[in-house]
């Protein structure tokens, strides 16, 4: 592998990223899924890096989980997704940061939709005009929440107190990136490093002293893909995807994956339980699976923040082992304990899968 | 009673040959089936009994059908066979006369002149003397052909001989050896005792004058005793087996048992039936066109017997019949192929989506082949002959056509095959017919041989020209000639040489060519050669077309699509089906007079041109 | 002498052939190559389809022919400028060196698609992904064909319309050569490494050549050379750095992966640099692929739209060499009859 | 183990690498012609089976190609060795005789 070939690529896909003035957007599932990563994002962007993050509280799902389970039609899309940029425009926001991959396709593929269709946009501008009143601006800028933090990943690198480094050998932890189909797949320009190597999760493992690896179905969908997760019927189909993707990368040993979509980590956690306990396969080391984190979650780590405050217990593969890896702090009698400090109990332990 | 050491050899080698003979026989008479017991224990009581004699006088002694085809080579096994019982019987008889006793130890016949040197001591001696010499030349002359023969081939016609394994020129040399050596013993025995006949006598006296006969004379008869022990042994082991077997193959063929084709104790008596002759070797279009040198029938059968069987060895042969049809020995080398195809065979079939379904019923069923759909002009035309003759007919396999079975049969998938027999015999009775009239004379083959059908089965030449006896279509005959190729599953296949050719002549000047009827040559795209490449397939249609060609006829008819499918790839002679050119005939014997005497001076003008 | 004089831009192939021609009509030709290098990308060629004759015989020939005539060839030549007035040209090298001349030939030639842009193959990343020019140059060099990691590769893919009829990177155009040139490229791999399994991925098999055919199936009749109809959606490195390909194996209707240790990938035929460059300078016109739009399709291949300008070889399009001879030979004939009046480059219907 | 109402999905990609390709090297060996087959499908247009149930002769051969051997069985015991095919292919593939090997080679590998 030539990485200078990489870097010559990267060079031709570089993307203009709000550094101030941010309307975020969260993501239906994630608060869900991992609660605690939409949190670390803001408290890395208001207290570490001091920007002015802006939250809206009618906010509404952008719709693109209905969308791409072909239940939600186009034009509704575009008319919820309308609202959206009203919202921002009536706050005086115009860096629209949205927290879920799918939300960034989505208003990636309106945007796209609206320049080259221009007929496309007026009507959508009546269609919300008509239904509440509202009109829009285009958002000046628009940025995934991993752009930001791609952007910002040198300061990070800077207050880290951590490295990704295993601190018992001083070697860079091998980490496995995942990206989100939805980040650039669609229009490869609008991802830091295009859709083929894309590097925005790249920088920021590099800059945070960790290693990357390539391994052959890197470019894999973790196997969400609405429809076949959500019919139960295809679930088989949905597995079999991350399944894909585990048994390819795991002779290159990795010791976490990094991701920057909601519904990847999910998968690419659960199912390695599920897996587990339909093959007896587990891919981490003596039975472990390999942790998956998104990448607000790498970064609190990094800067050192309590592991329970980022949320890191609701992850099916235990995090210990990589938080003794890189020397970092926890209580194990505080994982499952709420706010006050009080047990709220451990959750069943999985018949295969270590933890 | 006489003796002396010397006899040991050959009474040894004797009595080995017998037990092995009598092992091998009693073997393949016990594991023949049932039925072909049967029909052994029942044709040993009837006139099937003489008349197998008879043909073993013929074809045994006198090789009458060598003859036929060659009669050097026909001289040369004559010679051997005949010459050799007529010695025996000739000595055993002087012997008799001679001890006048009626039992005497087998070698001592064969050894006589060693024993007995008064050549005037029994009635008819100087009778004898003359008569054994004169046999003793006759084989002798033989042995001479047969040496040459090993030497150069084409002073018999023959452009190859069969070539031969260890073992048989193990047996071969020994034979040679016999009868030479006899000579030389009973020469040396006549110089030294001066009696003998015209020929050892003289001989005899001719030795005496510069060699010390007393000495070597006794090395003369052990020498000739070994050499009888030795081929004795060697024979069961080697082709001479079929001195013996062609016999038994006789009987057995004479009381009426048949090669079926899977591979019995009847095939193993045919294929030690086997004398190598070579004559089907020649007759091969593997080897004269594509020089494949190893597979004809005389090597296949070698093969067999030496257990040394190839795969490709099985699949090469076109199955084209040329070589069993000029077989001395009768052997049915086809089916002995297809029996040894069998052991290949695989398990795996399933036919069940084919339909047993029949559009209506009919008095005659026209079943076209595969092949035929893939030369629409065949169909079209025996369509447009049985419309016209107000035929009620059902078209079988008018959609698509479900196989006969016969490439499966070739193939040695009997088993296979057999299901579609099954499968096509019940929608022939379905459909109430009483003639069944394919235009594919490999549908042929398998109809009349393989299915148990109880209407009449017919190739079209056959049903046209009864169609035109009958008066029910009419042809008009026309200036111009066609030559007439065999296709190899209706001649040699089915026998059909006559009616194609009476259609013909209906119809066309038909010229003949010079390799026809049961020398007709295969086009080259038999299904039995599964093996072949397509080189080796384009190189006896080539040589095929030459023949057919050479006199410029305005057409090649044929009467099987596969051969006309294969002709037309390379045929600079347009190729026509004997059903096309019933039809175009019928064509024009339709048009109105007047077009008709317009038409037919300018044909002329272009002949004449 | 005529006193005419004629610029022939571009010494490969088509400038080396059109010159020689025209001198030996008796024009003043001058030769412009801007490589020190007579022979143009034929230089890095070892063997040619479907004869598999050698590359320098050619150019041997080509030699010869300029051997016999009185051609100015001037190599290293950068032009800065080229231009007509009235009915005269003038060519100004970057040495400051000018030429002036009653008719130019343009014979430009083709760049090699640049692989890297189809960045789903790697090319540039992945240290088993080569481009078809570099395992020529293997070829040329008669190195022991190994891959990066020095081993003898025994599985061989070559990926067809690598930049060639592909709207994604902007050529919509058939390379013409590409087909037949990874047919015959993987025969010399079979040569070479006999035990090699070769596979050739290819969305049709555009033999379109007298003996193209034969090529095609000797490939597959001699070489077991196997062909899989797919275009490649992507390929991978594997751990041990072979390449694991992702293609749809249309004709057996399954997507199928397939790790290999060399990936050769069949760049087309794209405009060069130098047609880009000279066309804007003359103001020749350029058709929707970027290769010269000749007057006529069918009649005119080698006229331009400038009066005294003319087209050979690659510069109009993708084109096997025997057809880079032809034109080469029209485009002087043409050029001739414009010089002398006459005006059969004229017609048009 | 536990019952999740679904299992893995099996792969429909040909996975070249790790398919048996056994029973394809038996018919190259025993028949080389098998080589110069290019897939034109003329063999499936002509074949008598194929008129009557979905064999697809040329389909099969494909699959035969890339490894995928598991419906070799069912589907080539369909086949009636009519030959048409063999006539009909335009390169020269002895194709009956490759249907033979086949057959052959699912004994001997008893597939």
């Amino acid at each position: 592998m030539k990485t200078e070939g990489k870097h010559a690529i990267w060079k031709d896909y570089q993307k203009d990223i709000a550094d101030d003035r941010y309307f975020y957007v969260r993501s239906c599932v994630r608060q869900n899924f991992f609660p605690g990563a939409e949190q670390t994002f803001l408290r890395i962007m208001r207290d570490v890096l001091g920007k002015d993050v802006y939250e809206h509280p009618c906010h509404t799902t952008c719709t693109g989980i209905g969308y791409h389970s072909d239940v939600v039609p186009f034009d509704t899309a575009m008319t919820v997704v309308a609202r959206q940029f009203a919202l921002m425009t009536e706050s005086g926001y115009e860096n629209l940061v949205p927290s879920c991959i799918t939300s960034f396709g989505l208003y990636t593929e309106i945007l796209e939709t609206w320049h080259h269709f221009p007929e496309t946009e007026a009507k959508v501008r009546e269609y919300l005009k008509k239904a509440t009143g509202r009109e829009f601006k285009i958002p000046k800028n628009l940025a995934h929440a991993s752009d930001v933090i791609y952007k910002f990943r040198k300061e990070i690198a800077q207050k880290a107190k951590y490295k990704l480094i295993n601190k018992n050998t001083g070697e860079p932890l091998k980490v496995v990136e995942h990206i989100g189909c939805h980040y650039a797949k669609m229009f490869p320009h609008v991802g830091v490093g295009g859709a083929e190597y894309p590097y925005v999760l790249v920088g920021m493992v590099e800059d945070w002293g960790g290693e990357i690896v390539d391994y052959p179905e890197r470019r894999h969908c973790c196997g969400f893909g609405f429809r076949q997760y959500l019919v139960q019927a295809n679930r088989g189909y949905s597995v079999a995807c991350s399944h894909k993707k585990f048994e390819s990368m795991q002779p290159y040993k990795p010791d976490m994956i990094i991701t920057n979509c909601p519904g990847c980590p999910m998968f690419l956690d659960k199912w390695q339980y599920t897996i587990a306990e339909m093959e007896g396969k587990t891919y981490g080391k003596d039975g472990h699976g390999i942790p998956v984190f998104t990448f607000e979650e790498v970064a609190g780590m990094v800067l050192g923040y309590d592991p329970w405050d980022i949320g890191l217990q609701v992850h099916q593969v235990s995090c210990e082992p990589i938080l003794d890896k890189m020397g970092i702090p926890y209580d194990p009698t505080k994982k499952f304990a709420d706010k006050s400090g009080q047990f709220l109990g451990a959750p069943e332990k999985p018949s295969v899968l270590k933890i | 009673m006489s003796y002396d050491p010397f006899v040991i050899p050959f009474s040894a080698g004797a009595i080995i040959l017998f037990i092995i003979l009598i092992y091998k026989y009693t073997y393949w008479i016990i594991t023949l089936s049932k039925a072909d017991t049967f029909k052994l224990l029942k044709g040993l009581f009837s006139i099937k009994f003489f008349k197998a004699i008879k043909e073993i006088v013929l074809e045994s002694l006198f090789h009458r059908r060598i003859f036929k085809i060659n009669p050097v080579l026909g001289y040369m096994h004559m010679s051997f066979a005949l010459g050799w019982l007529l010695l025996i019987l000739g000595g055993t008889l002087e012997n008799k006369i001679h001890s006048h006793k009626p039992f005497n130890a087998p070698y001592e016949p064969i050894f006589f002149k060693f024993f007995n040197h008064d050549i005037n001591a029994y009635p008819w001696a100087n009778e004898f003397k003359f008569v054994m010499d004169f046999l003793l030349l006759f084989v002798l002359s033989g042995v001479l052909l047969a040496f040459f023969k090993r030497i150069y081939s084409r002073l018999f016609g023959m452009k190859k001989t069969t070539r031969l394994k260890l073992g048989d020129w193990f047996a071969m040399m020994s034979l040679w050896f016999i009868f030479p050596l006899r000579f030389l013993a009973e020469s040396f025995t006549a110089g030294m005792y001066d009696n003998g006949g015209f020929l050892t006598g003289n001989a005899g006296r001719f030795f005496a004058s510069f060699i010390p006969l007393q000495d070597v004379s006794y090395i003369a008869w052990w020498a000739y005793s070994i050499a009888l022990g030795t081929f004795f042994v060697a024979l069961p082991f080697s082709r001479y087996m079929h001195i013996f077997t062609e016999v038994v193959l006789i009987f057995l063929r004479n009381f009426g048992i048949k090669n079926c084709k899977v591979y019995n104790s009847f095939s193993a008596i045919e294929v030690n039936a086997c004398s190598r002759c070579g004559i089907c070797i020649d007759k091969c279009q593997l080897l004269t066109s594509s020089r494949i040198t190893d597979t004809q029938g005389v090597y296949f059968l070698q093969s067999i017997r030496n257990n040394e069987i190839k795969e490709e060895k099985a699949f090469d042969c076109l199955l084209c019949g040329r070589c069993q049809e000029y077989c001395p020995v009768g052997i049915n080398l086809n089916n002995i192929r297809i029996s040894r195809r069998f052991e290949f065979a695989t398990g795996n079939q399933n036919y069940d989506y084919i339909s047993s379904q029949v559009e209506k019923t009919a008095p005659v069923i026209y079943f076209a082949g595969c092949m035929t759909h893939l030369t629409p002009s065949i169909k079209i035309a025996m369509e447009s002959i049985l419309k016209t003759a107000g035929i009620d007919y059902l078209f079988l396999d008018k959609n698509g056509s479900i196989c006969c079975g016969r490439p499966l049969v070739t193939a040695g998938e009997i088993l296979k095959a057999h299901k579609l027999i099954e499968k096509n015999t019940q929608l022939i009775k379905d459909s109430g017919a009483k003639t069944l009239v394919t235009s594919c004379p490999i549908c042929l083959k398998v109809f009349k041989e393989d299915y148990k059908l109880p209407i009449e089965v017919l190739h079209h030449s056959q049903y046209l020209l009864r169609l035109i006896n009958e008066g029910k279509i009419r042809v008009h005959h026309s200036k111009e000639s066609a030559v007439y190729h065999d296709p190899c599953e209706l001649g040699r296949g089915n026998k059909i040489y006559k009616e194609p050719r009476e259609l013909l002549n209906k119809v066309v000047n038909l010229q003949s060519v010079s390799q026809e009827a049961e020398l007709g040559l295969c086009c080259g795209n038999s299904l039995g050669g599964v093996q072949l490449n397509t080189v080796q397939r384009d190189l006896i249609r080539i040589d095929a077309l030459n023949v057919l060609q050479k006199n410029n006829p305005n057409y090649i008819a044929t009467a099987c699509p596969l051969c006309k499918k294969t002709f037309v790839k390379s045929a600079e002679t347009d190729v026509k089906d004997i059903a096309e050119i019933i039809w175009l005939s019928m064509q024009n014997s339709r048009k109105p007079k007047f077009v008709h005497e317009i038409k037919q001076p300018k044909e002329e003008a272009v002949i004449e041109l | 002498m005529n006193k005419k004089r004629i610029i022939v831009i571009g010494g490969g192939i088509a400038g080396m052939e059109a010159a020689t021609n025209l001198s030996a009509m008796g024009y003043q030709v001058t030769l412009l190559e801007k490589e020190n290098e007579l022979g143009g990308h034929l230089l890095g060629w070892e063997k040619l389809f479907p004869t598999m004759r050698l590359g320098k015989d050619v150019i041997e020939f080509l030699n010869k022919g300029i051997g016999l005539t009185h051609i100015q060839i001037i190599k290293n030549a950068d032009i800065i400028d080229a231009r007509k007035n009235d009915s005269i040209f003038s060519v100004k090298l970057s040495d400051g060196r000018s030429f002036e001349s009653d008719a130019i030939i343009v014979a430009t030639g083709y760049d090699l698609f640049d692989a890297r842009k189809k960045e789903e193959y790697g090319y540039g990343i992945y240290d088993n992904v080569i481009t078809s020019a570099e395992l020529e140059e293997l070829f040329l060099s008669g190195k022991p064909i190994v891959n990066a990691l020095g081993k003898t590769p025994k599985k061989i893919g070559f990926v067809h319309c690598v930049g060639s009829r592909d709207e994604k990177v902007g050529n919509v155009y058939c390379s013409k050569v590409c087909c037949v040139t990874a047919v015959k490229q993987s025969i010399e791999i079979k040569e070479k490494i006999p035990d090699a399994e070769v596979f050739c991925f290819y969305m049709d098999l555009r033999m379109f050549g007298m003996h193209f055919e034969t090529l095609y199936k000797q490939a597959q009749e001699k070489h077991a050379v196997n062909f899989i109809r797919g275009r490649l959606s992507e390929a991978c490195e594997n751990i041990d750095g072979s390449i694991l390909v992702k293609v749809e194996d249309t004709l057996a209707a399954r997507p199928l992966r397939m790790s290999v240790d060399l990936l050769v990938l069949m760049v087309g035929i794209t405009p060069s640099e130098g047609t880009k460059k000279i066309g804007a300078m003359l103001g020749l016109n350029f058709g929707p692929n970027g290769f010269y739009k000749c007057m006529d399709q069918h009649t005119m291949t080698t006229v331009s739209n400038v009066p005294g300008v003319f087209f050979a070889g690659c510069c109009m399009a993708p084109r096997t060499i025997n057809n880079v001879f032809a034109d080469s030979r029209s485009a002087a004939l043409m050029t001739a009859s414009y010089l002398e009046n006459y005006s059969i480059e004229k017609r048009t219907i | 183990m536990k019952n999740f109402g679904y299992t893995l999905s099996e792969d429909r990609q040909i996975n070249y690498d790790k398919n048996d390709k056994k029973i394809l090297a038996y018919v190259k060996e025993h028949e080389p012609s098998f080589n110069i087959c290019i897939s034109c499908g003329t063999c499936t247009a002509t074949c008598s089976a194929a008129q009557f149930t979905n064999f697809n002769i040329r389909h099969l051969y494909t699959l035969l190609k890339r490894g995928e051997v598991t419906t070799l069985k069912k589907e080539i015991a369909k086949c009636m060795l009519c030959g048409k095919c063999l006539l009909a292919c335009p390169r020269g593939v002895n194709t009956r005789n490759v249907i033979i090997k086949i057959n052959q080679a699912i004994e001997k590998y008893s597939l």
